[in-house]
């Protein structure tokens, strides 16, 4: 393997895994821009949408439609867990947030952290505590990129996501629900004022934040190859990261962030001992909010509060 | 001070000796019910239950208790858990499963005069205390690295090997033993040592670098969970060397998650006798617990409470001394294969090879004889 | 200045609002006829922003009673008002930063659904203030401060409401900026639109009212037609500076 | 009323089907496990109508008293009145004659739960007093653990020696991680701190020719006690390990007194107040002549000073450490302490301290349902009484206001 091989393999390397941290991180923004909260549950939503992913992907393999329908499969897996998985982030929301829309942050961030724990054993009492096999429809084929190897399912995943971001960003600045939401996030009482209904809005964030953590889970699955209960943790602490990384709130930023955080942690074990791999995600992380504390395309302390 | 220490010392004494009394059999477990391991803690607790069932009643008991403790694979949950079933009266302790958690525990289980037998905790100087009431059902570290060596330089003939491990007590112990045998034997080198991050999903970055530097052979000194999702990458990155990994990863869920993948890796387990014994504890353990397949710590787990329980029968007492004499003074038929237990507590049992053939775990070579099975 | 006062558009009978355990409305009772300008004058802190807000339904009315249009209503969230038709530019002008002025427009114009009219008030919006016509794809935040109040007014402008009530539109601007903008609503109300207006700049806010309110320390002290406040010796001194 | 609470509960009822049903249902195989998924549906649908009769019960009876306290309010109230002679002898009798009545299990779960006490006043001053969100915490408590495992094994230092050697580095650590943060607030100090927390880990995980790495130190000896004796004619000291139990029970009993005198002191000393006033405007504190700055500092190393003696503690009586008792969970366990007792509040904290480590030990035999529940009753905690079980004075009015304007917005 020459050295412009292994430099475009790690790219890839770094493409793949930070397009899952962003997409994980776009549901961070998404619910911090519009009710200043960290959902800490957000990893959990996402290991939920990976079990419903492995749930329809097994019942569907079993009748035979990975080998007839297979486009139509996935659309189907994809389809559902992000469904399912919007209505848990809509109860979620109900239950554990909605009541303390107005406490104090400490109040509402330990009845996510709650939640966090509810749903996590939940999941373990309900799917076990071992991993859950993914059907490997897409086999371990990989196509010769000038001497990367490029799985299917890596092409797959990534246009996947691009797609989706892209998606999401027309919706937030396109459409009149996107456009109230984002009005929601910078000043609730005028947007009230204006007439829009915010339960309305934030339920909406509720389910396309967490829709998106649940694509990521199915991709994470269909990659990876497996799903356990615990796994939406370490996920969870990097996809944090990196919405604050590119500045919470922001969805551009996210994507980046998300990026950024893949691109390091790749780089890192490419090059240096891997050992100190999150030690350098986590110090990357902690100078640039030193250096830049609204992170890095984030608005300003002053202009969040306008 | 020193009085008051001592009054309030025989008081908790008394107290705790009147519950203690009684005919009867206690066995404690303890492993990770809870946290990251707990499939590995969850069969520990099985095998245990299932033993219990298979040989009661024990003669000269009245009835044979299971009491299962969580050590959550944490110092300080472990000592409370232990002091727990020390409390409870337990006579016997079949755990814990990480070794973070055995090495505190140890300490109130000798101190109270506990038989402590682990059915998972592998690192060397668990044994090398001098306590003479813990014993080890698994082979220790150094064992499982020098038959890794040994098949590596002998059978394979291979020059070169990457480790891999995630820096948990167990792997990171073993790749520096592998290290050790390695440099002793001298025709191994040792041309990268890498870490991940366990509950990491995502390892193609050091596979690329592995691939880059192309050993021989790669050593995946890690968990289950990790192993299959890193062979499954290494293979859709075309990385062409040998893959060899131990028994944290000698899992049937490892079969299922990596498919195909797993194809020709290596492992080192324990020999599986095709004793009938074995053939009917599988048997029982599959319609008891209502699954397919049956983890690797459910063996030793059984073998451990079979070895208590049958020691207790046979020496009809309950108290440390006798029992853990009683215990090393015979040899059993256990299902792990046979279990003597030498001076410190361990077991005189060598891994073998196993190959993955046809998403079957299979017998391959015998470091000990140096011959193919 | 000859409307027909008979018709009350927004009536409040002996409001009371707190904030935590302070009293900060003590019963206000005012009326706004339909298609006048009222103003309500007082000293920084009498609780005139109070009155706004409380008349939006942002903060609770804990006593009294607020109707607009015959209809109760000081029980009803913030957008269930504004959905009945009253308006505000609030106070420190909070327009969406991080929005750009043709969106800021569009959100004013948010529960409407007719896209004709939605246009043609955009296009009367850009006529009244034609700064931001030329700086439509700016975002809100890099707006000076006339342009941001401005920018305000005609987001509530775009709810086509009934009533408009007006948070102090002359604050922190330039004098001839003000002026401007004291016209616009003299126009506004031309066509037709009821204004409640609350000013510190009480020269101002008198000359252009039919009706004035003075406040102080949450009660109403005096109330009159405007031109005869303008004249009221007490308020002279207190708030004329004369 | 009726009408729309049912529509609310068909509602709420298609929901969790939705939720429930495949998750519990597919857990294996493809069959659908009727029988367990139905049974949990079922009891969710119980508890639900059960909330629908109450809330029509509630509604018929007049409608609370905003004003009256309610009953833990008023319990609290009457504890801070009551003179201190009569709680505290009392519980200081209680906790001194514990060790005499209770088995080594207990004491060993009173032990934790002291430790976990410590760690919870200390984390208090930082998040309590000061209001900066700390999530990585237990990092100070590590680093109070192994410094004194490797003062004690490398140089043989005694407890004594290495404590207050273990205090300056956490608190000269609390100052190296407080130092960046000082400009950020809320939520990016949440993951800064956080990520301290996970370096700090990772340092000691990785640093195997100082730490042993992932094997972990062991053979820590037991904090010893020393005490004149008279032998052989002359005077001598002889050492005395504590290594019972009880021993140790008392022990940390005595520390946790000493961390309860020294932090109700900063409470009410002018520092405290300034923490007060920092936590409440820091802006206004800043242009009142706070030294904002170095105040935060000190808060820092104050919360990492006390939770490195707890750490000197833990590795004492475990004569073992292992990078992996130091995670992430247990910050956020130490944060629950601090914010369901109330924060800023002392009793509320000991008193959490006790219910969230103790209790969960009781109810070990139901192992992951014990986290099921642990994870629901916090939601739920912080929806009902997010000031925590007893409140501090101080804050217990804000709370009900931001409240009471969460309860009037539209449904």
């Amino acid at each position: 393997m020459d050295f412009s091989a292994f430099i475009l393999q790690q790219m890839v390397n770094a493409l793949f895994l930070g397009s899952i941290y962003a997409l994980i991180a776009l549901g961070y923004t998404m619910v911090y821009g519009i009710i200043e909260l960290i959902n800490f549950a957000h990893g959990e939503l996402f290991t939920a949408g990976a079990f419903i992913g492995v749930i329809v992907l097994s019942g569907l393999q079993q009748i035979g439609w990975v080998e007839t329908h297979f486009v139509l499969t996935l659309f189907i897996v994809f389809g559902l867990a992000m469904a399912y998985v919007a209505v848990l982030g809509v109860a979620l929301e109900h239950v554990a947030y909605r009541p303390l829309r107005n406490a104090s942050r400490l109040s509402a961030l330990l009845s996510a952290l709650g939640m966090s724990i509810f749903l996590s054993n939940g999941m373990m009492l309900s799917q076990g505590v071992s991993d859950r096999a993914y059907p490997q429809v897409f086999g371990l084929e990989s196509i010769d990129f000038f001497g990367a190897m490029i799985s299917h399912s890596q092409v797959f995943i990534i246009l996947l996501a691009f797609v989706l971001m892209v998606g999401l960003q027309f919706f937030v600045h396109r459409t009149r629900l996107g456009k109230a939401m984002r009005a929601t996030a910078q000043n609730r009482t005028i947007a009230r004022m204006l007439g829009i209904n915010i339960d309305q809005t934030i339920r909406i964030t509720f389910m396309i934040g967490p829709a998106l953590g649940a694509a990521a889970g199915v991709m994470v699955g269909l990659y990876y190859g497996a799903v356990r209960f615990d796994m939406g943790f370490i996920f969870m602490i990097k996809a944090f990261a990196a919405a604050i990384l590119g500045g919470i709130g922001s969805i551009p930023g996210a994507v980046l962030g998300g990026l950024i955080i893949g691109g390091i942690e790749v780089a890192w074990a490419a090059f240096l001992p891997s050992a100190w791999k999150d030690v350098t995600t986590f110090t990357v992380l902690i100078l640039v909010l030193y250096l830049k504390p609204s992170g890095l395309l984030g608005e300003s302390e002053a202009d969040l509060r306008v | 001070m020193k009085k008051l220490a001592l009054l309030t010392l025989s008081l908790v004494l008394a107290l705790g000796i009147g519950t203690a009394a009684g005919k009867e059999l206690k066995i404690g477990t303890l492993s990770p019910l809870t946290g990251p391991y707990a499939q590995d803690g969850t069969d520990i607790k099985q095998g245990v239950i299932t033993a219990v069932d298979a040989f009661s009643p024990v003669k000269g008991f009245d009835n044979v208790e299971v009491l299962p403790g969580d050590s959550a694979c944490d110092g300080g949950k472990a000592t409370m858990a232990a002091n727990k079933l020390i409390n409870s009266g337990v006579d016997v302790v079949v755990g814990a499963y990480c070794s973070s958690a055995t090495e505190p525990a140890q300490i109130p289980l000798m101190d109270a005069g506990v038989v402590q037998i682990t059915p998972g905790s592998t690192a060397e100087r668990l044994t090398h205390k001098g306590y003479d009431h813990f014993f080890r059902m698994p082979p220790r570290d150094d064992v499982q690295a020098w038959s890794t060596v040994e098949f590596l330089t002998k059978k394979q003939g291979v020059k070169t090997i990457a480790l891999i491990d995630d820096k948990q007590t167990y792997t990171a112990g073993l790749t520096e033993n592998i290290r050790k045998f390695a440099e002793d034997n001298g025709n191994l080198e040792i041309v990268a040592h890498e870490h991940i991050t366990p509950g990491d999903s995502d390892f193609t970055a050091v596979l690329t670098k592995l691939k880059r530097i192309s050993p021989d052979v790669i050593y995946m000194a890690v968990y289950q969970p990790e192993g299959s999702k890193m062979i499954q990458q290494a293979r859709k990155l075309d990385v062409d060397a040998t893959f060899m990994t131990e028994d944290a990863v000698f899992h049937p869920k490892f079969l299922e998650v990596a498919g195909s993948a797993a194809e020709g890796v290596y492992l080192t387990f324990a020999k599986a006798p095709e004793t009938p014994e074995r053939k009917a504890f599988e048997e029982m353990y599959k319609k008891k617990w209502n699954v397919d397949s049956i983890g690797s710590y459910a063996y030793y787990a059984y073998d451990a409470a079979m070895v208590a329980l049958k020691a207790a029968e046979k020496c009809g007492c309950t108290d440390a001394e006798t029992l853990s004499k009683t215990i090393r003074g015979t040899t059993w038929e256990g299902v792990s294969g046979e279990i003597k237990f030498d001076e410190k507590g361990d077991r005189e049992l060598a891994h073998i090879i196993w190959v993955v053939k046809d998403n079957q775990f299979v017998p391959y070579w015998d470091p000990i004889t140096g011959k193919d099975l | 200045m000859n409307q027909d006062y008979g018709d009350n558009i927004l009536t409040l009978e002996d409001v009371h609002t707190y904030y935590e355990n302070i009293h900060a409305l003590k019963g206000i009772t005012c009326t706004v006829p339909k298609g006048s300008i009222v103003c309500l004058i007082g000293a920084n802190g009498a609780g005139k922003t109070t009155t706004l807000l409380t008349i939006s339904g942002v903060e609770r009315a804990r006593r009294g009673r607020i109707l607009f249009e015959g209809q109760n209503i000081e029980t009803l969230p913030p957008e269930k008002i504004a959905a009945l038709g009253i308006a505000q530019s609030p106070e420190g002008r909070q327009i969406f930063s991080r929005m750009s002025v043709m969106e800021n427009l569009e959100m004013g114009a948010y529960l409407r659904k007719d896209k004709e009219g939605i246009q043609q008030d955009m296009e009367w919006v850009f006529s009244l203030f034609p700064v931001l016509k030329d700086r439509y794809r700016q975002k809100g935040g890099t707006l000076s401060g006339g342009e941001q109040q401005m920018l305000a007014i005609g987001r509530a402008l775009m709810q086509q409401p009934k009533l408009l009530l007006l948070d102090e539109p002359s604050l922190g601007l330039a004098p001839k900026i003000i002026e401007r903008i004291f016209e616009t609503i003299q126009e506004i109300n031309k066509n037709g639109m009821t204004i409640f207006l609350v000013e510190q700049n009480a020269h101002m806010a008198l000359t252009t009212s039919d009706i004035g309110y003075v406040m102080e320390t949450g009660r109403i002290v005096l109330e009159d037609d405007a031109s005869a406040l303008l004249e009221n010796k007490e308020v002279q001194k207190a708030y004329l500076g004369e | 009323m009726l009408g729309q609470e049912i529509k609310k509960l068909v509602i709420y009822t298609i929901f969790l089907a939705i939720i429930i049903l495949p998750m519990l249902g597919f857990t294996g195989g493809a069959e659908f496990q009727a029988e367990r998924a139905f049974l949990v549906f079922g009891i969710g649908v119980a508890l639900l109508v059960l909330n629908l009769i109450v809330k029509v019960i509630r509604s018929h009876r007049p409608p609370p008293d905003h004003d009256k306290p309610s009953l833990p309010e008023r319990i609290g109230d009457r504890l801070h009145r009551i003179p201190k002679i009569f709680t505290l002898g009392p519980l200081l009798l209680a906790a001194g004659t514990f060790p005499l009545v209770a088995n080594n299990y207990m004491i060993d779960v009173g032990i934790t739960c002291l430790i976990y006490v410590c760690l919870g006043l200390g984390l208090n001053i930082v998040v309590g007093l000061c209001g900066l969100l700390d999530l990585g915490y237990i990092a100070f408590y590590a680093v109070g653990a192994y410094s004194y495992s490797l003062l004690n094994l490398t140089y043989g230092f005694s407890f004594w020696a290495a404590l207050p050697i273990g205090v300056v580095l956490g608190m000269i650590c609390g100052c190296i991680i407080g130092y960046p943060t000082l400009k950020m607030r809320g939520d990016y100090l949440a993951i800064v701190t956080l990520g301290f927390g996970e370096i700090i880990r990772l340092v000691l995980n990785n640093w195997d020719d100082l730490t042993a790495g992932p094997n972990g130190l062991f053979g820590m000896k037991r904090p010893p006690l020393y005490y004149p004796t008279i032998e052989d004619g002359g005077l001598d000291m002889v050492t005395y390990y504590l290594t019972s139990l009880p021993g140790l029970f008392y022990f940390i009993l005595v520390i946790a007194i000493l961390i309860i005198i020294g932090v109700n002191r900063l409470d009410k000393s002018r520092i405290g107040r300034a923490w007060i006033a920092i936590r409440e405007d820091e802006v206004a504190a800043e242009l009142s002549g706070v030294p904002t700055t170095w105040l935060k500092l000190l808060a820092y190393a104050m919360g990492a000073g006390f939770a490195s003696v707890a750490g000197a503690f833990f590795a004492a009586k475990l004569s073992y450490v292992n990078p992996n008792f130091f995670l992430f969970m247990e910050s956020c366990i130490v944060l629950s302490i601090v914010v369901l007792g109330g924060i800023g509040s002392i009793p509320g904290i000991i008193i959490a301290g006790f219910i969230l480590i103790a209790v969960p030990e009781v109810f070990r035999e139901l192992e992951a349902f014990r986290m099921l529940a642990f994870g629901a009753i916090m939601t739920t905690m912080m929806i009902i009484r997010p000031e925590g079980l007893i409140p501090a004075s101080r804050k217990k009015r804000e709370f009900h206001r931001q409240r009471d304007e969460a309860e009037r917005g539209p449904q």
